[in-house]
């Protein structure tokens, strides 16, 4: 290849992070993600994931329990789905990794819950559920993985604003209850500022910044140079700017945006 | 080498016609000369075509010395061993095989190297047109083939993004045994196989809704057209043609 | 003028389902119009969409294009009016080359070659994808396919346009472009707009809103009456605005704010005046 | 009716297309020898098997000659077209159409198979001689037998979710 996909690209994310990566379409995040899961592997350069390193020699036995360790949802992972049963769908992967049927199955009823689908769903062909409910199963099939990190490729992508809220408010939760670390790649920013803790953002297959949600957000010029939107409650924080407020911290979400607003509402 | 896929198609399916009746040194030089021919027309370098034979060597190799102890009995006997011998009946014979197998794929590769695969079928619909009067539906097949051409990407591209997430989910593709491999492609191929049937849905109501009835009532936006140098080349071709008829050995 | 579309007690059932998908659905579409149809995902719409294009056939109620009514015997009179986008860019892309494409609508229409070119080349350009005539699909993102469905459909002249969730699968960049160029399409051609849709800048643009849920039509009003909705808008498929989240936001935290619908600079003026009134 | 027909070709041409992306994309070598397996009988038998005529012929065809051209021998595609065409016919003629049980479908495989590998015998035998021809036998025997073994594991998957084309 002339052109590498991804160029000195070196960024450290701490344990238990929910990282937002975003960039436009082709600025090389999807090939960021297939370097983590070791799908690809880096031309140079070292990747280590707890206690994982990828380089550019790493064998494919290697990869096996890295693979484990990373869980990877790729974008519409309904179309992954193959098995003659939803249970069974779930279960495939902890198997491929050595689980035992029994155990692997249990797993796959426990993980259906987790992803809020009614237990009914478990002797179903996935091909017979509604495409939302397919992505549920799908994600519930790499949950049973039980990985440490856990990759999301715009996971809410074609899913109705319902669906799209409770698929993100999942993600919280399992970040937030089960200390899993989230790699969240998407175009959404209003789910950027309301859930990420560390942003990197990809141009053109480099890193072009890499910080926390408020650093990122907290340059409009920036944004606007690199043609990312801000979310909305901060352009509206920013028109209120225009007429003379100043905010003790840039408002991200409306939830920011109110509390900051109630704190200085005349009394009475 | 821009001529119309169509005098492409022709004279490629003509010249295994043309290989198969040549059985004489003459026409066997005359055949060599007309690809050589072709190739410096198309102004193509060499290296690609040897590029071409490389993968069938063995098989060449393999042709060659099997063609050379098996064959008949003619002419002087150089070695003899059980029902081997290498007569020089047999060594003609392989040579023969042998010329017969390295003009063939220089042709095949000139014509992969220098036509779309588009153009070889519209090239083939244009051909079959006189069908039109036995009921086959031509144009309807033309459209097919330029359909799934169109649709071969598309669904390589998702059969390799399948292929990455059953990795993830800890499939090992291309390990083991022929058995486990079919079986390690069942998590590739239902998912491919539901995903087109949807496709073929969803492009079946598109067509419908942008006014497609059926193939025979349309006009045609791509074209061939047969020029000067299409109708050259096939003089030249046929001169071949008539010398090697010439210099066969009835 | 007449409504250009008027669709009467429409039902229609798959006949691998029990329940209808669609039942007893009556309304009408002015000529020029933006009609915005919401609903959440299996509410039913893309079936209407389909429907009114004579692509599923429907047993009970009428539908009437320009004047036309919809029957075996007329669908193709009723096609020639309207032109359609889906959702999935990869699967309506006929064409082996962008060109290719654009000029099949009037390949089935048989116009000669000679008048094609022309028109094939001016959708294109009119929907900003003349550099890419020669282009194979396979080298195109998902904005741009959409595009060049609509260079096709502009190639044919359509009165109306319908949009089966064409922007959903595209990403922010994409959606918008789509959103502009269907604006301007609208201006330039004098078309009537039905767009089937989650997206709310899309639904925001819409003279008029139509709300189905379950396969029956709950709701008909303008943009600014569905957003003063708030939290019921989820269920309805579409987002909630940003200004009704911090509403309801303030109202969490003991502050009033007006109820009737707001803009954002409403909602800013209100907010300043407060807050500078002490 | 129209309409059917249009299913029936769009569901060819994408059929075509699979069993064309599949063959060029996985090739599987068969060890100890220096050939490979493609996937090109998985596409044929299991749309053959499923579909019936005039889809099992038409994929057959279509993929044999698109597989040709792509893949650099197109000197080949006209006899592919013949062979791979027979070869999806007979197995979409012999298949019941309601009953696509391992029971009703091997005989179809087999004879298929027959097909393709005396067919792919004959073809070599013409233009490069009989040892050709032969040692044509070995490889294609992989590659019919690979084809069967995934066709029947996928059809009995498949069969309740393919789109019906009437």
């Amino acid at each position: 290849m002339a052109n590498p996909a991804l160029t000195d690209i070196s960024f450290s994310a701490p344990d238990n992070c929910f990282l937002a990566l975003i960039g436009h379409t082709g600025s090389g995040k999807s090939t960021l993600i297939q370097q983590i899961n070791a799908l690809l592997k880096p031309t140079a350069g070292k990747i280590t994931i707890d206690d994982f390193t990828i380089t550019p020699k790493t064998t494919n036995a290697d990869l096996k329990p890295l693979r484990r360790h990373v869980g990877m949802v790729f974008q519409f992972p309904e179309s992954q789905l193959f098995a003659e049963t939803v249970r069974q769908d779930i279960a495939f992967g902890p198997q491929n990794f050595g689980m035992s049927e029994t155990d692997a199955l249990a797993l796959a009823d426990q993980m259906l819950e987790t992803v809020g689908l009614k237990a009914e769903y478990a002797d179903r062909s996935p091909f017979e559920l509604s495409g939302g409910q397919m992505r549920r199963v799908a994600i519930a099939g790499v949950l049973a993985m039980q990985p440490q990190v856990l990759i999301l490729d715009e996971p809410t992508a074609g899913l109705d604003p319902q669906g799209r809220q409770e698929m993100m408010s999942l993600f919280g939760r399992l970040h937030r209850e089960q200390g899993l670390s989230i790699i969240l790649v998407t175009h959404q920013m209003e789910d950027v500022a309301q859930y990420a803790e560390q942003v990197a953002v990809m141009r053109q297959g480099r890193l072009v910044k890499y910080g926390s949600t408020r650093e990122i957000f907290s340059d409009p010029q920036w944004l606007f140079e690199n043609q990312l939107e801000e979310p909305i409650a901060a352009q509206f924080a920013q028109g209120l700017s225009r007429r003379g407020m100043t905010w003790a911290s840039l408002p991200l979400t409306a939830e920011e945006l109110a509390d900051q607003l109630a704190s200085r509402w005349p009394k009475g | 080498h821009r001529l119309d896929p169509r005098a492409k198609l022709l004279l490629s399916f003509f010249y295994i016609v043309l290989v198969f009746m040549a059985n004489s040194l003459w026409s066997y030089v005359i055949l060599i000369v007309m690809t050589l021919g072709a190739i410096l027309a198309s102004k193509i370098n060499l290296g690609f075509f040897l590029k071409g034979i490389r993968p069938l060597l063995w098989l060449i190799i393999f042709t060659v010395v099997v063609q050379m102890l098996f064959s008949p009995v003619g002419g002087h006997t150089y070695f003899h061993w059980a029902f081997l011998r290498v007569t020089t009946l047999g060594i003609i014979t392989s040579g023969v095989i042998a010329i017969r197998f390295l003009l063939i794929i220089m042709t095949s590769t000139l014509l992969t190297l220098t036509t779309q695969p588009l153009d070889i079928a519209t090239g083939l619909a244009s051909l079959m047109a006189p069908l039109r009067w036995v009921k086959v539906p031509v144009d309807t097949l033309a459209m097919m083939l330029s359909i799934a051409l169109r649709f071969v990407p598309t669904l390589m591209d998702e059969a390799v993004k399948i292929m990455n997430a059953q990795r993830a989910r800890g499939v090992d593709f291309g390990e083991g045994n022929l058995f486990k491999q079919a079986h390690s492609l069942i998590p590739l191929m239902i998912p491919l196989f539901m995903s087109a049937f949807n496709r073929a849905e969803d492009l079946s109501i598109a067509m419908e809704a942008r006014g497609y009835q059926d193939s025979e009532h349309r006009s045609q936006y791509r074209i061939l057209t047969w020029h000067h140098r299409d109708t050259v080349t096939w003089l030249i071709f046929l001169i071949g043609f008539a010398a090697i008829l010439v210099f066969r050995r009835w | 003028m007449d409504n250009i579309i008027e669709v009467k007690q429409l039902t229609y059932s798959y006949s691998d389902h029990e329940r209808p998908a669609l039942s007893d659905i009556s309304f009408t579409v002015r000529p020029g119009e933006w009609l915005a149809i919401v609903g959440h995902n299996g509410s039913g719409k893309s079936t209407l969409a389909k429907c009114l294009d004579g692509l599923l056939p429907f047993t009970e109620g009428t539908i009437t294009v320009g004047g036309t009514e919809l029957t075996e015997d007329t669908v193709w009179t009723v096609r020639e009016q309207i032109g359609m986008i889906f959702q999935n860019p990869d699967n309506q892309f006929v064409g082996a080359t962008v060109e290719d494409d654009v000029a099949f609508g009037l390949e089935n229409r048989q116009v000669p070659r000679d008048k094609m070119i022309p028109r094939v080349r001016a959708a294109l350009e009119e929907v900003g994808m003349g550099d890419f005539a020669q282009r194979q699909p396979s080298s195109l993102s998902g904005g741009q396919k959409q595009r060049v469905a609509l260079a096709g459909i502009v190639a044919i002249t359509p009165d109306i346009l319908i949009l089966d969730e064409a922007t959903s699968m595209l990403d922010p960049q994409g959606r918008t472009a789509m959103l502009k160029l269907v604006r301007q399409l609208r201006e330039n051609q004098h078309l009537t707009v039905i767009s089937i849709t989650h997206d709310i800048n899309e639904a925001a643009g819409a003279d008029r809103v139509l709300v189905i849920d379950d396969g029956k039509l709950v709701e008909e009003a303008s943009p600014e009456e569905i957003f003063s909705k708030g939290d019921q808008l989820i269920a309805l498929g579409l987002d909630i605005p940003f200004i009704a989240k911090l509403k309801a936001a303030l109202k969490a935290r003991g502050i009033v704010p007006p109820t009737d619908y707001q803009t954002t600079a409403e909602m800013e003026d209100w907010l300043w005046r407060s807050l500078s009134n002490t | 009716m129209k309409h059917d027909a249009l299913k029936t070709n769009t569901l060819a041409a994408v059929m075509i297309a699979l069993t064309v992306a599949l063959s060029l994309l996985v090739r599987i070598p068969i060890a100890g020898t220096n050939g490979f397996v493609t996937l090109c009988e998985v596409g044929i038998y299991t749309s053959a098997i499923l579909f019936g005529n005039p889809v099992g012929v038409m994929v057959g065809a279509g993929s044999g000659f698109l597989i040709d051209i792509l893949a650099g021998y197109p000197v080949w595609c006209l006899f592919s077209l013949v062979i791979h065409g027979t070869q999806g016919f007979a197995v979409a003629y012999l298949t019941p159409e309601n009953d696509k049980s391992l029971k009703a479908t091997i005989f179809p495989l087999i004879v298929g198979s027959a097909i393709m590998v005396v067919g792919y015998c004959l073809a070599t035998a013409f233009l490069y001689g009989w040892p050709a021809g032969i040692a044509s036998i070995t490889s294609n025997l992989f590659q019919v037998g690979f084809g069967m073994v995934v066709a029947v594991l996928l059809v009995k998957s498949l069969v309740k979710f393919k789109p019906s084309l009437t």
